[in-house]
């Protein structure tokens, strides 16, 4: 079967893959270039598990079939950090207990990166309001809702 | 000297009797002079997957060889599962 | 509204302010990095060279006889290397546990469920796997259906196996029936009790099934060599149950397979079984390539959990000043398609926050057209708790007295008869009402317009089998290895318990899950067990080797081992003729000394802790929609001992959401021919954050005597009071009383709109 | 299945002529989950994103042009078509997350012909016109007359919708839009009511449209409750006689989100309320502008 050719750039690298043109861009991400942060919790955009930044604008990458990306800059969780240095949101997530089984935390980060990077100072209400394409089953949302908001500090005022 | 208290249903099985006092060092030792007292009740707890006891209020899944003091309280019971 | 300076414990411990220094201290889990950084190994993240893709093919019927299945077309697809069905596997025996578990896997003859397996594909793409599972023709033989308790258990109900026959009944029946087991529990005499009582309140209720909903679908990966051996890589609360599990079902020895723990993304009980391992692993066999299978959303819905509905019956007697004195109960819980114990374990539970002179309880265990139940955190529990406590509320408000107060005028202790028979040990109940009577929460005022609830929960806690291994390096750090996956952060716990054992940096310890090959047998990660059971396996095994580097440091100066003393990390000499030697020095010695030092310990771990909670909850409910809205919330619950408040916190507020959504908004809807009509998390509405306020946590801590640092275990009994304190808070804010959940806004409306008139 | 991402809407309208198994999308928010569900795979997918046109939010004189494929987010970002819309923004702003929200499209909402769908009522209350690129040029239908039921529009099969046109509201006009969902987020409404209220100078309703989300098979005009409404100072009685013809002109189903009562009682309970909104929302305007 033919296969398209997509050419992106992901976490800043130039990237290519191969791809069948049904395929979502999420199993291209894990399948074709091994970032496995994004997961598919339900393949049909309702739990955020799977969330990118796809130039500049939070998605869903189940919902997204992989030509989609030819050109396009992506953002994922493994892009978060730099080299010696964690992203202030991945250290808070960590110092707030605000992850359990981990599954969701890799799309939790990066819609809450987008949030923060459109507002910087959002209230709680804000913060569980952008929150909420994302699920999460086992924090109750509390540790994750305070580690955002301690992050949001942090970011705004550099130690 | 542990004493066995019986349930509802397994009362069936033992004459109306609630509870035995039974010298035993283990609970295959008691189950065995059950199965003599009671002749029925084996059965019973096989067929009620009963193959539990509870030894001074703590639920013991495979306790054929749980030793019994003389102040044992044993019921017998089914085995848990959590989540 | 920010809230970020509430503290997120108010707890009486959770600081390590019990004379611990590791335990009771909040570490950053070990891990962690892995998992914010995106590179945590989750069961569907693993490829393999040549790997192929399994589609399992599922029942579009509730119950239906297989007349036949060609798989003829599918086998000549593109890509396909091999196709199973029931047939391809050992047959199941007539009837008990391991024909449930072998025919849940696969159907064999009759499919019980819409969704059940029926047969499988291994391709080189998943497109062309699935495209060949649904070129599977299977002709079925469709049979009446049954979905619910009160239609299950009727005279003329389709009976889904027949050779069934109810337990529990003397004489046994004669014919078959839907109705798997009865159970009763009594004491006393309740009708003189319910004479001798001053109010007397009957009602009935109804709970709805829920899932898990954990966020990862399960997967494995199943790679089988031409000896006959394979390898799993597999998402479950305990790879040692997928090895015996899978090794039942091919009717394979347990030698034969090896499972490697993936990181597991949420399990809450619905992870102690498995589905697709033996399907996997059969599909590898017959293409001799490695097969990976991850259930898609739907499936999940579909074929796992659920956690079962229930109808209870309550009547329940107290005297004007408060004492409950008698019940009587009967309890209905659906089992799936497989006998179970749902309503055994509801019986055990239904009124077990109380003392009661006068007690009589029967369960009916109840088979049905939907897939086979599985546990979820304090399986049956809430359903029970919901029934009890709306009924206590509705007492309290009788008699006039606060409900709190009433519980607790109400609650056992050490010493009380359980209402299964034996003595309660040392519990915490009072302790949670206590802390939830004087909690910032319950002390102020209710705002206006809003409805106050608050409930009681209980659940066992188990300990079973459980292994560890400890390993001293030669730097002067300890690797430890158990068998318990993690799924919310117990390998901190059990590296806390090391560092306090050992006097080591808890950052000097790494704590690792091993698969089935490299430590001893541990039993599956539920009933609250891995802290406290696992827990007492690392802290057995660190205090051998506290012995042996006692030992070690003698030998090194020379001297009587009763000389030696194990303080803060080092040998220290009692006499006080040497420099203290630390752990480092002696492992770095350690070959001079004696060779390497590792302990292992394995054990069945003995005085599982019950546990309790206490939970309030503020709510408003707009009275012209039916929607209710959680203002406030507030748990407190007896953990024993907190090793790591934060994640304790974590299993208190998970688990009250969980309890939330299933008061609220969560249910399965099924259509009248079989199918689930909800099976995604569009329709199967977890909650989201913006429905939700913070949950504030008051960790209590009663120690278990039983365990070395008084651990209960915290992971279940946080989801049963929400129930209960989720209806009695809308009582509370409307005046109107509702006994069948959800609470979605549709029946709350009804309810609403049927008082007024 | 093949991915084509046209860049004029010729280009795009030849693919759909050329292939009868093929689809166009802008978000495939909807796409995606039926393809999941069960639904057969089109032989094509065309992505509209890479035409300009349609991702577009512009104002042209007293008109603005929102581009059919442009994402929800466009629409809640954009200050100045949110001052105009107000409803309609909240009604873009509510179908689904954020995540969602910057792929959905008001042309993949109206075209996906879902009862339930946010933006409709909204877009019918404020005489939204679709225009639509046709085999021969192309033509303007009023957004209520596109789709004829469930999953059903009157488009040919290579026709597009290109954007929407709608008129800016005149002085003392605004919208709400209100929908009853069990959560906060991420549910398919079970009720959907768009108001939209011209108050005179003292105060009278002049003008007023009500349209219902997931009560019938397509979007539900009330001109019965726009009756009721027009000529009052939105007063209990007028309010409650919205109310009453909201619910009757329901014709609702029972299925997983609600049953056919709740549905009728909560119609009456969202119009009443969104009329209030839409009113409040002249009120403020006005009070600010009769400072100047």
């Amino acid at each position: 079967m033919s296969r398209t050719h997509v050419n992106c750039e992901v976490n800043g690298d130039a990237v290519d893959f191969l791809t069948e043109d049904g395929e979502s861009l999420l199993n291209a991400l894990r399948d074709e270039l091994g970032l496995i942060g994004a997961k598919e919790g339900c393949g049909t955009g309702d739990c955020g598990a799977c969330s990118v930044i796809m130039n500049g604008r939070l998605q869903c990458a189940c919902l997204i079939f992989a030509p989609e990306a030819d050109g396009a800059a992506i953002t994922t969780c493994e892009g978060l950090a730099s080299a010696d240095e964690l992203h202030p949101l991945q250290q808070c997530f960590l110092e707030g207990a605000a992850l359990q089984c981990g599954i969701c935390t890799p799309g939790f980060l990066i819609a809450a990166k987008a949030l923060l990077d459109e507002n910087p100072d959002p209230t709680e209400t804000e913060v569980r309001y952008a929150l909420a394409g994302n699920l999460c089953r086992c924090t109750g949302y509390d540790k994750i809702v305070r580690s955002v908001l301690e992050a949001a500090v942090q970011i705004r005022t550099p130690a | 000297m542990a004493v066995v208290h019986f349930s509802t249903d397994q009362r069936q099985h033992t004459g109306g009797t609630p509870e035995v006092t039974i010298e035993a060092a283990n609970v295959r030792d008691l189950v065995r002079q059950l199965a003599e007292l009671f002749p029925s009740l084996n059965a019973h707890l096989v067929e009620t997957s009963s193959t539990a006891v509870a030894i001074d209020g703590e639920i013991i899944p495979d306790p054929w060889l749980e030793e019994l003091t003389p102040t044992s309280e044993v019921h017998l019971v089914r085995p848990l599962a959590g989540g | 509204m920010s809230t970020t300076e509430a503290p997120p414990s108010t707890g009486t411990n959770g600081n390590g302010a019990s004379g611990y220094r590791w335990v009771g201290t909040r570490p950053v889990r070990h891990d962690g990095l892995d998992k914010v950084a995106g590179k945590a190994r989750y069961a569907a993240d693993l490829n393999l060279p040549g790997m192929l893709y399994g589609h399992i093919l599922r029942s579009p019927h509730p119950h239906a006889r297989i007349v036949s299945i060609d798989t003829s077309a599918a086998e000549g697809m593109p890509g396909v290397k091999a196709v199973v069905t029931g047939a391809d596997f050992p047959e199941a025996p007539p009837k008990g546990a391991t024909r449930n578990l072998m025919c849940t896997v696969i159907a064999r003859d009759t499919v019980l469920y819409s969704g059940h397996a029926v047969a499988a594909v291994a391709a080189s793409t998943r497109r062309e796997a699935k495209a060949a599972a649904e070129a599977i023709e299977v002709t079925y033989e469709l049979l009446p259906h049954v979905l619910n308790i009160s239609d299950a258990m009727a005279d003329d109900a389709p009976v889904l196996h027949d050779n069934l026959f109810t337990r529990g009944v003397e004489p046994r029946p004669t014919e078959p029936s839907n109705i798997a087991a009865r159970t009763v529990y009594e004491r006393g005499d309740v009708e003189q009790g319910f004479a001798e009582a001053d109010i007397v309140i009957e009602r009935e209720f109804s709970t709805q099934a829920v899932h898990q909903g954990y966020i990862e679908p399960h997967a494995c990966v199943v790679d089988c060599d031409q000896e006959g051996k394979a390898v799993i890589w597999a998402s479950s609360q305990g790879h040692f149950m997928v090895r015996s599990s899978t090794a039942t079902v091919l009717g394979w020895d347990t030698s034969r397979i090896k499972v490697i723990p993936a990181e597991i993304g949420g399990g809450f009980g619905g992870k102690t079984t498995i589905y697709i391992e033996p399907v996997a692993a059969l599909l590898s066999t017959k293409s001799g390539r490695p097969v990976k299978i991850v259930m898609s959303r739907e499936d999940v819905f579909r074929a796992t959990g659920p956690a079962p509905g229930a109808i209870i019956k309550m009547k329940v007697g107290a005297r004007d000043d408060g004492t409950i004195t008698t019940a009587k109960a009967w309890l209905a819980y659906e089992n799936g398609a497989f006998q179970g114990i749902a309503a055994m374990l509801g019986c055990m539970c239904v009124v077990s926050a109380y003392t009661l002179d006068h007690l009589y309880v029967e369960g009916f265990d109840v088979v049905l057209n939907r897939p086979v139940n599985v546990a979820y955190r304090a399986p049956s529990a809430p359903a029970a708790a919901f029934a009890m406590d709306s009924m206590v509320d509705e007492i309290a408000e009788r008699v006039g007295i606060d409900p709190i107060d009433l519980r607790i005028q109400n609650c056992p202790s050490q010493g009380d008869p359980t209402p299964y028979g034996p003595k309660w040990p040392m519990i915490g109940l009072r302790e949670c009402l206590e802390a939830i009577r004087d909690s910032d929460h319950y002390q102020s005022e209710l705002p206006e317009g809003q409805g106050r609830g608050v409930a009681s929960g209980f659940w066992f806690n188990i300990g079973e089998a459980s292994s560890a291994t400890v390993n001293l390096n030669e730097n002067g750090t300890a690797t430890v290895i158990t068998g318990s996956p993690d799924i919310g952060g117990s390998r901190a716990s059990m590296a806390l318990m090391a560092a306090e054992e050992l006097g080591l940096d808890v950052h000097l310890i790494q704590p690792v899950v091993g698969d089935t090959e490299v430590v001893g047998f541990t039993d599956v990660t539920e009933g609250s067990r891995a802290t406290f059971a696992t827990g007492m396996a690392v802290v057995e095994a660190c205090r051998d080797l506290k012995e042996q580097l006692r030992k070690r440091a003698a030998k090194t100066w020379d001297c009587d081992v009763e000389e030696v003393e194990w303080v803060d990390g080092s040998a220290v000499h009692g006499p006080g003729e040497q420099e203290p030697l630390t752990l480092a020095a002696i492992t770095g010695n350690a070959k001079r000394t004696g060779g390497p030092l590792g302990a292992t310990a394995s054990l069945n771990a003995r005085g599982a802790g019950p546990a309790f909670s206490v939970q309030v909850a503020d709510v408003s409910v707009d009275q012209e929609t039916g929607r209710v809205t959680v203002e406030r919330y507030t748990t407190a619950q007896d953990a024993g001992t907190a090793i790591h408040p934060s994640y304790v916190e974590g299993q208190m507020q998970g688990g009250v959401v969980q309890g939330i959504g299933w008061a609220l908004n969560e249910e399965y809807i099924y259509s009248d021919d079989g199918n689930l009509e909800n099976p995604g998390f569009l329709d199967y509405r977890i909650p989201v954050a913006s429905d939700l306020p913070m949950i504030e946590t008051c960790i209590v801590e009663v120690p278990n005597p039983s365990h070395p640092y008084g651990v209960r275990g915290v992971g279940e009994v946080g989801i049963v009071p929400p129930l209960p304190v989720m209806a009695n808070a809308v009582a509370d804010a409307t005046g109107v009383r509702i006994s069948d959940l959800p609470l979605s806004p549709p029946r709350v409306l009804e309810a609403l709109t049927a008082a007024e008139s | 299945m093949k991915y084509a991402a046209p860049t004029t809407i010729d280009e795009a309208r030849t693919l759909l002529a050329g292939d009868a198994g093929a689809i166009v999308f802008a978000g495939a928010t909807d796409v995606v989950p039926q393809m999941r569900a069960g639904r057969p795979e089109p032989s094509m997918v065309i992505d509209l994103k890479k035409i300009d046109r349609l991702m577009s939010v512009s104002l042209d004189g007293d008109t603005w042009q929102v581009g059919a494929a442009a994402p929800s987010s466009a629409l809640t970002s954009n200050a100045a078509f949110a001052a105009d819309f107000p409803g309609l923004t909240e009604a873009a702003g509510l179908i689904g997350s954020d995540q969602i929200q910057n792929r959905s499209s008001l042309g993949g909402n109206l075209c996906n012909a879902s009862p339930a769908a946010d933006s409709v009522p909204a877009l019918v209350v404020n005489d939204a016109v679709a225009v639509i690129a046709a085999a021969d040029g192309e033509r303007r239908v009023p957004v209520a007359d596109v789709v004829t039921g469930p999953g059903q529009t009157s488009l040919a099969h290579d026709e597009i919708v290109v954007c929407f046109e709608l008129a800016r509201p005149a002085g003392g006009t605004s919208d709400a839009y209100l929908r009853l969902i069990p959560r906060t987020e991420m549910d398919i409404a079970v009720v959907g009511a768009g108001v939209r209220l011209t108050l005179d100078d003292s105060g009278n309703v002049s003008a007023a449209a009500v349209a219902l989300g997931a009560v019938a098979p397509t979007v539900v005009r009330v001109p019965a409750a726009e009756a009721a409404l027009v000529g009052s100072s939105l007063d209990d009685t007028a309010l409650a006689a919205a109310a009453a013809a909201a619910s009757d002109a329901c014709n609702p189903i029972d299925d997983k989100r609600g049953t056919i009562n709740y549905r009728r009682q909560v119609a009456g309970v969202l119009t009443r309320r969104a009329a209030g909104i839409a009113a409040d929302r002249i009120r403020t305007r006005n009070g600010q502008n009769g400072a100047s």
